[in-house]
């Protein structure tokens, strides 16, 4: 099952000739499944469709398996587990859009700066990024959080503005390869505006693969960054559940051979985190066979 | 001056028996072994007068000596001094100095004797403006502290006070090993690699934050049985359970109390009882409006089922309290009953407050329409399962009654400037634990109210004010027990605090280690006389 | 939903509530003494006593009856233990300058004195207490138990005159004295103190339901006297001979509970009840009748340990009186020492007639230290609990014994009843306090007075004593 | 030539010292907005009065002025000197010193894996020759970076201690022999789970596939030259390179939580500590080091891509 994961930014008669079209659409069905499957989720919680209230305690059911009354068990004040997972998409879903969004937003921008006029660019973009770079994120939030209040916008937007780098870089990197290429150079010798061809080449042919990734990378980035803050007791706190706070609590019982309680938040985390890159990739591929 | 002799001679006698406990360790036990103790978190110092945190506090046990120390009866017997005398108006003491005392011998501490000079340089260096110390406060008592010769001298007091020899216990150090004599900073190497005079001494503070310590060969009482006293600092108390089932630590000084039953399961381990001197409580901030109204702290407390979170929280480990005082002191108030759980009453109450109307949400509300909420506070901290649980029952039990309650967690830097400066909370969730003094003075008077001051709830009441300050200040301990159980009484029917329980935490110890015993939380006072046995070293 | 979850919770674990969840009938009775709810075993058997089938009868009735003993035993230590801090407290409270001036401490202190056999001090203390402005009755309590300290030193003589004392207490002491019960009804009696004493006599008399009307609603947990002069200072005393009262009518309560069985029964109940009934009359002091249900109760096929005390029984019945000889006891030892029920029961004779005899004594001594080590399995909490009191009671060192003790208390639930039998509990409790560990033992006896009445002088004396003996600075420090 | 290399240096330096100065400041200024008082670390602040503890935090230096603290920092740092730690009184660079060097050894022995990892999987899928290896690899790297680092943390300690007990939980002293062992654990879960495996592999594959897909390349193959050169440059180095600098900040930061974890007494446990006293000197230290880590790692990519091609330079 390898091919089909991968993007091939220019996909060329040798490698279609490789390709396993059937693994593809398997990949591409599991990820967009996901994808769906997370939204619709996301929707029926926002609905308030549940199959239980997510605050309702069962004192006398405390880190219950799975039963008829409770279909992935109960947590640790006897609250129904799959009802807080199907809550704690909201824990991500819109904050994690919005951190992606930050650092794609300015990410794209300095990225191109710095690209296209590394002269006049690269120097304060690079300081910026490093700077960005060089606080230790876990330690930025936490004084964010004393500061304000555990919030999840707050802690996503804060992960979104030091994801900015990594986008920026990327986006840099891609376009200084992109400049040694010919048709590039030749459209800027052209006279072509920059603004165009940064956005028809650049950005549309070339950079919204990167962009792509990015995006789905970011949400499966948010989900983890907010349960490793979790671990250390600064994540989404309660009674708001996330999958990350879910883990954490389970977390407790671990060792005492009770992993179910940590374990199906962290599953949930790893099939939409997969499912989110699966998709970029499907996606991309459409892309590309478009594009070429 | 009479009265003092005897005082003198008693304290000679006990320094006898004492020595004879264990004087050149003739009790027959093997020496050797080593025993490896986790604790949550490091100590920031080692020294005593630096040390602000419960791990230093226990570490120094291990390396210094005071003047007196206790038994483990809890009675004052000499340490350091081997006798001494109080002057009839009981304002100066004369201690004398035992003569046998080294400091553990180490680069520039040779193998020097305890003298009176170091006795006094301790307690000036404490009093001293620039050392930054806890012990400051505590030792405001002492007027004068003045060397008489080589191995007597006479400390002052401002005036006579219950216990001062109890008070006089604190750790003397080697002065002439101070960077700088008169005074006691962080960034003197002292702080991280003490010398002391006691059964151990500090042989290395490895990278890994593990403090090592050795026998002392020459310890007055004779050497300690055990070879080394490891300390391991923890950063996952999960892990640290694993790491005492897994054999990487021999004893824990507080088990989690969610691991309890699990270890007391596994026939190597012994758990050790200790200070049941504590309470959980939720305080109501007097700041709100509602929570000034007694109807609506008492309401809270009736809707609350503090039996079941008890039950099925800490699997009954622990017991409910009526009152500011835990069930384990000599101040209970037996007669008074906890406030029992019923939410019927708690309507009741509430109306009789005025919040007759309820909201859509079913909430009550307020006069000015808004529903009834207040914003429970609690700390973040990474080890919190229980506290969140109590919280989120708190919640539910609230909504019963139609009362709204916010969770609100704050880190825990953030908490304390919010409880103690700002008093921006309505109701706030913690534990206090006493001594066996169960002084609540600073908690409830109202003088108390300021910012970092205990009385956080800002409580006040002149007739507790009285009460309290003349239960501190008569010596007539009958005359104390019965204020303190009006005061509990009075207390109870005022409920500032929703008084929750007292649990009592444990030391796991594995059976190697033989001849335990334990102060109730310095924990180690005596470790000299722990001993492995031959075969299990 | 959340109501009716958190409702059904309730209900199964509150101890109180315990009842609703135990099944019907002799079963859920035998659960509920299992758990030490001895109070409420009995009462679930009474209230549906008619439904109990035929066969379970029998059964039923043993267990109400044991019950009783084991509730006698338990009340039997806690007199020791109460004895023991009793007079500490009031040694404290004389130690205080500030209680100078206070009459009732000598006298109190005298009545504990008695308690703990110190009887030429309490003579003494009680003579002066006599003489001292006490408001009459209490002079004349002082009086009565000087008679008694008296009797017990062998002056009968002198003891004589005051002993002829006709109110519910003079009589109670001669109950003990000489065993003799004179229950004339008298005037209806108010005081709960008299009420108390005249329950004892009235079922020594075998009038039990005159005395258990009596008996009803009687309060263990009120002071004798409450000192209130300075209502800032409240000194409370209370008389150490309602608990000895008290410890006696729970043995009667035994006792009538198995006769019908000893008497009428058949098979294993039958052998069983006769050697509970004549254990229970043996601490009543009716030897005679102690006699012949034990030779009754021996005969039948008892287990080899109930069996062994029983002859153990036995054999102190008849050197009643005297010191028994070596020869006398060597045999006995030897074929009774393998038992824990026998030693123990050793225990309790080596503080009366056996006191003095050697090499016997110096025998029990090693064989009492490693009596748990040799059993097998775990030991029943009841056994390790009276094994404790023993070693205690010899003045062991108690550090090393709470260790010892700790070993078989269920940490996670320390002091409570279900997972610790009430005797283990006293024990500890006992333990921590010779230990100078008084918030453990506090925190004990709390959790016990839950369940049990009566324990309030104990509390507060062993209070008392905490106050009086604690030297802390004073501080409180938060935590979360 | 020389001329240039002073330059770049020249550059390079100033680059530096602006970054260091401007990622103190931020922090300082974070810090210092914070709530929560350094003070509560000496004295037990519920014992003492408004005036002392006033003494106290003048005693510490923190009753001056924003703008002060900072410029004597600077001054002092400008000596080498980055002042002494709040909580324990030692130099702080002995305490970078003391934890730095485990948190680069972890961080550092991590990111190999990781790469390695990546680097091996990437190439078996773009040379698609061994498409099972491949396949399995890929999967496996997904999964692991869609798990928190902390559970599988939790996971490792479960299976190798307490499920079959083959390795001590412990290091240091007094631990059991053979503890070396438990020092694979730490590091195998920071490579392999600080998330950003699977992201690495893709990374590499697409490039691969770039390069592969380039006209020279296809055209040498065409010719079945060996194309391991322009591989090795274009596919490998460079983007390991950039990869490298990229993700340094990552790995620091999955540290701190496994550092917690397996107890790890490293630079992440130091800041995580430092964070919730407040200890401004030690944090101020430590995103110093951090900060001149990153622009380490950036120097040597920008080095190595220069090294690669040329025109890049200039």
């Amino acid at each position: 099952m390898s091919r089909f994961l991968e993007l091939a930014l220019e996909p060329s008669a040798w490698q279609r000739v490789r390709s396993w079209p059937l693994h593809r659409t398997v990949a591409t069905v599991f990820g967009t499944g996901m994808a769906t499957v997370v939204v619709a989720v996301y929707l029926a919680s926002v609905l308030k469709i549940l199959p239980h209230d997510p605050d309702a305690m069962d004192l006398g059911a405390v880190n219950a398996l799975p039963s008829a009354a409770h279909l992935l068990g109960t947590d640790f004040v006897g609250r129904d587990l799959l009802t807080r997972i199907m809550v704690g998409t909201q824990a991500f879903f819109l904050p994690g859009l919005l951190s992606v969004s930050v650092s794609l937003l300015f990410g794209t921008f300095l990225g191109i700066l710095a690209g296209f006029w590394p002269v006049r660019f690269d120097t304060l973009v690079g300081l910026l990024l490093q700077l960005l770079e060089s606080l230790p994120k876990l330690v930025l939030i936490l004084l964010v959080v004393a500061l304000f209040r555990a919030d999840i916008y707050l802690i996503l937007l804060v992960v979104g503005i030091t994801n900015i780098p990594a986008a920026a870089e990327l986006l840099r990197a891609r376009i200084a390869v992109l400049r040694r290429k010919s048709y590039i150079e030749a459209a800027i010798a052209l006279g072509l505006p920059p603004s165009r061809v940064i956005l028809k080449h650049v950005l549309w042919l070339h950079g919204r693969g990167l962009v792509l990734i990015q995006a789905t990378i970011g949400m499966g980035e948010a989900i983890l960054i907010e349960t490793s803050l979790s671990y250390l007791g600064f994540g989404v706190q309660e009674p708001t559940p996330s999958w990350g706070n879910m883990v954490a609590l389970g977390k407790d019982y671990f060792f005492r051979g009770e992993l179910w309680l940590s374990t199906v938040p962290a599953a949930a985390i790893l099939l939409t985190v997969l499912g989110f890159h699966l998709l970029g990739d499907a996606l991309l591929e459409r892309l590309e066979a478009s594009g070429a | 001056m009479k009265c003092a002799m005897v005082a003198g001679v008693v304290a000679g006698v006990l320094a006898l028996s004492a020595s004879g406990i264990a004087g050149g360790r003739d009790d027959g036990f093997p020496d050797g072994g080593k025993l490896v103790y986790g604790e949550y978190g490091r100590p920031a110092t080692l020294d005593p007068i630096t040390t602000n945190d419960m791990v230093g506090l226990r570490l120094t046990e291990l390396l210094f000596n005071g003047l007196v120390s206790f038994s483990p009866k809890n009675e004052v017997v000499p340490d350091l001094a081997e006798k001494w005398s109080v002057s009839p108006d009981n304002r100066v003491y004369t201690f004398t100095l035992r003569s046998d005392v080294k400091w553990h011998s180490k680069a520039g501490a040779g193998d020097r004797t305890v003298t009176a000079d170091d006795v006094v340089g301790t307690l000036d260096v404490i009093r001293q403006p620039k050392t930054l110390t806890p012990l400051k406060a505590a030792y405001e008592l002492v007027a004068e502290a003045r060397k008489l010769d080589g191995q007597t001298l006479e400390i002052t007091l401002k005036r006579p006070i219950v216990n001062a020899l109890g008070r006089l216990s604190f750790k003397v150090v080697p002065t002439f090993a101070l960077k700088n004599p008169d005074f006691l900073s962080r960034d003197d190497p002292f702080v991280q690699n003490p010398v002391g005079s006691g059964p151990f001494q500090l042989s290395q503070l490895t990278d890994e934050g593990d403090v090592v310590m050795e026998a002392n060969p020459s310890y007055y009482k004779g050497r300690p049985h055990l070879d080394r006293v490891i300390l391991k600092p923890f950063a996952d108390k999960n892990v640290l359970t694993q790491a005492l089932l897994f054999n990487s630590a021999d004893m824990v000084v507080e088990v989690n109390s969610r691991d309890i039953a699990q270890i007391q399961g596994d026939k190597r381990f012994n758990l050790y009882p200790y200070n049941a001197l504590s309470y959980a409580f939720l305080g109501h901030n007097y700041r709100n409006p509602h929570l000034a109204k007694k109807e609506v702290r008492q309401a809270i407390t009736f809707a609350t089922n503090r039996q079941e979170m008890l039950d099925s929280f800490y699997s009954g480990r622990g017991a409910l309290i009526s009152g500011p005082f835990a069930p384990g002191s000599w101040a209970y108030n037996l007669d008074v009953k906890p406030i029992p759980f019923n939410p019927a009453r708690a309507k009741e109450l509430l109306t009789q407050a005025g919040y007759t109307k309820t909201g859509s949400d079913g909430y009550l509300l307020t006069d000015e329409g808004k529903p009834l909420q207040f914003t429970l506070k609690i700390p973040i901290e990474k080890e919190n399962e229980t506290v969140k649980r109590v919280a989120l029952a708190f919640q539910n039990y609230l909504k019963q009654v139609g009362i709204k309650i916010n969770l609100e967690f704050r880190e825990w830097q953030a908490w304390k400037q919010d409880v103690f400066v700002d008093h921006d909370f309505d109701i706030v969730i913690a534990n206090w634990a006493f001594d066996d003094s169960a002084d609540i003075s600073t908690l409830f008077h109202s003088g108390e109210t300021g910012a970092w001051r205990n009385n956080f709830v800002g409580y006040s009441n002149p007739e507790i004010d009285g009460m309290i300050v003349e239960a501190k200040t008569t010596l007539d301990r009958e005359k104390q027990r019965t204020i303190n159980q009006r005061l509990h009484a009075l207390l109870s029917d005022e409920q500032p605090y929703t008084f929750l329980w007292t649990l009592t935490n444990y030391a796991a110890i594995h059976k190697k280690v033989r001849h335990v015993e334990l102060h109730p939380f310095k924990l180690f006072t005596f470790a000299d006389t722990w001993y492995i046995a031959k075969k299990d070293q | 939903m959340k109501k009716r979850h958190l409702g059904f919770v309730l209900l199964a674990l509150s101890p109180g509530a315990a009842q609703a969840a135990v099944k019907p009938g002799l079963e859920g009775a035998q659960e509920l003494f299992r758990q030490s709810h001895w109070e409420e075993a009995r009462g679930h058997l009474r209230s549906q006593w008619g439904a109990i089938p035929e066969k379970d009868r029998p059964a039923a009735t043993f267990l109400i009856g044991r019950s009783y003993v084991r509730e006698a035993e338990f009340y039997r230590a806690l007199r020791r233990f109460g004895s023991e801090v009793g007079l500490a407290y009031l040694e404290e409270l004389e130690a205080a300058k500030a209680n100078r001036s206070v009459v009732w401490i000598p006298l109190f202190k005298g009545l504990y004195q008695i308690e703990v056999d110190r009887n030429v001090e309490a003579e003494r203390l009680l003579l002066a207490a006599a003489q001292s402005p006490l408001p009459p009755e209490w002079k004349a309590t002082a009086r009565l138990r000087r008679a008694l300290a008296l009797q017990r030193l062998g002056r009968a003589s002198e003891a004589a005159a005051a002993l002829q004392d006709q109110s519910p207490e003079g009589r109670f002491c001669r109950l003990l004295s000489s065993g003799m019960a004179e229950p004339q009804s008298g005037p209806p009696r108010e005081g709960r103190k008299d009420k108390l004493l005249l329950g004892a006599i009235l079922y020594r008399a075998g009038r039990a339901t005159e005395a258990e009307a009596l008996l009803s609603g009687v309060n263990l947990d009120l002071p004798d006297v409450e000192e209130n002069a300075d209502p800032k200072k409240v000194l409370r005393f209370h008389d150490p001979l309602l608990g000895i009262a008290w410890e006696r009518i729970c043995w009667e309560r035994a006792v009538v509970g198995l006769k019908p069985l000893a008497v009428g029964g058949a098979g294993i109940e039958k052998g069983l009840a006769a050697y509970y009934l004549g254990l229970s009359l043996f601490n009543l002091g009716a030897l005679g009748e102690a006699a012949t249900f034990l030779k009754e109760a021996s005969g039948s096929s008892l287990s080899p340990e109930l069996d062994a005390a029983a002859r153990l029984l036995l054999a102190a019945l008849a050197w009643n009186g005297r010191s028994p000889t070596a020869p006398e006891l060597a045999p006995l030892w030897e074929n009774t020492r393998a038992e824990p029920e026998a030693v123990l029961l050793w225990a309790e004779l080596k503080h009366g007639d056996v006191s003095k005899v050697e090499p016997f004594v110096s025998k029990l001594e090693p064989r009492l230290r490693d009596l748990l080590a040799a059993s097998p399995e775990r030991p029943p909490g009841s056994l390790v609990g009276k094994w404790g009191l023993a070693r205690l009671r010899q003045g062991d060192d108690p550090a090393a014994l709470l260790a010892a003790l700790s070993e078989h208390r269920d940490k996670s639930n320390k002091n409570k009843l279900e997972w610790n039998d009430p005797l283990l509990l006293v024990a500890l409790a006992a333990t921590s306090y010779r230990d100078h560990e008084y918030p453990q033992s506090l925190e004990t006896l709390f959790e016990l007075a839950k369940t049990f009445p009566g324990l309030r002088p104990l509390q507060w004396n062993l209070q008392g004593i905490y106050a009086a003996r604690q030297r802390a600075g004073g501080e409180a420090r938060i935590s979360q | 030539m020389l001329k240039r290399i002073r330059g770049a240096l020249l550059r390079e330096g100033t680059r530096t010292a602006v970054l260091f100065l401007l990622v103190t400041m931020a922090m300082f200024v974070l810090l210092n907005l914070a709530p929560g008082d350094p003070v509560a670390l000496y004295v037990n602040v519920q014992s003492l009065s408004p005036p002392e503890i006033e003494a106290v935090r003048h005693e510490l230096g923190l009753d001056r002025s924003l703008p002060v603290r900072y410029g004597v920092w600077l001054g002092r740092m400008i000596q080498g000197d980055l002042g002494h730690s709040l909580r324990s009184g030692r130099p702080v660079t002995l305490e970078l010193w003391r934890t730095g060097w485990r948190t680069l050894l972890l961080a550092g022995s991590a990111m190999t894996l990781t790469l390695l990892f990546a680097a091996v999987t990437a190439y078996l899928v773009a040379m698609g020759q061994h498409p099972v290896w491949a396949s399995g690899l890929t999967a496996l790297g997904y999964v692991l970076s869609g798990l928190p680092v902390f559970w599988l943390g939790y996971l490792a300690i479960y299976l190798a201690t307490t499920r079959f007990h083959v390795l001590p939980l412990m290091m240091g002293a007094g631990a059991p022999p053979g503890n070396w062992a438990f020092f694979l654990v730490p590091v195998v879960v920071l490579g392999l789970g600080n998330g950003t495996v699977s992201e690495v592999t893709r990374h590499l594959r697409t490039h691969l596939q770039g390069v592969l897909g380039e006209d020279y390349i296809r055209t040498a193959r065409a010719k079945g030259a060996s194309l391991w050169r322009h591989l090795y440059k274009d596919g490998f180095v460079m983007p390991l390179s950039s990869l490298l600098a990229n993700k340094i900040p990552y790995v620091l930061g999955g540290a701190i939580v496994v550092e917690q974890v397996f107890n790890w007494p490293g630079m992440g446990r130091l800041t995580w500590q430092a964070a919730a006293d407040r200890d401004y000197p030690t944090l101020l230290g430590v995103t110093l080091l951090a900060s001149l880590i990153v622009r380490a790692g950036h120097i040597v990519k920008e080095a190595v891509q220069v090294a690669v091609n040329p025109q890049l330079a200039d």
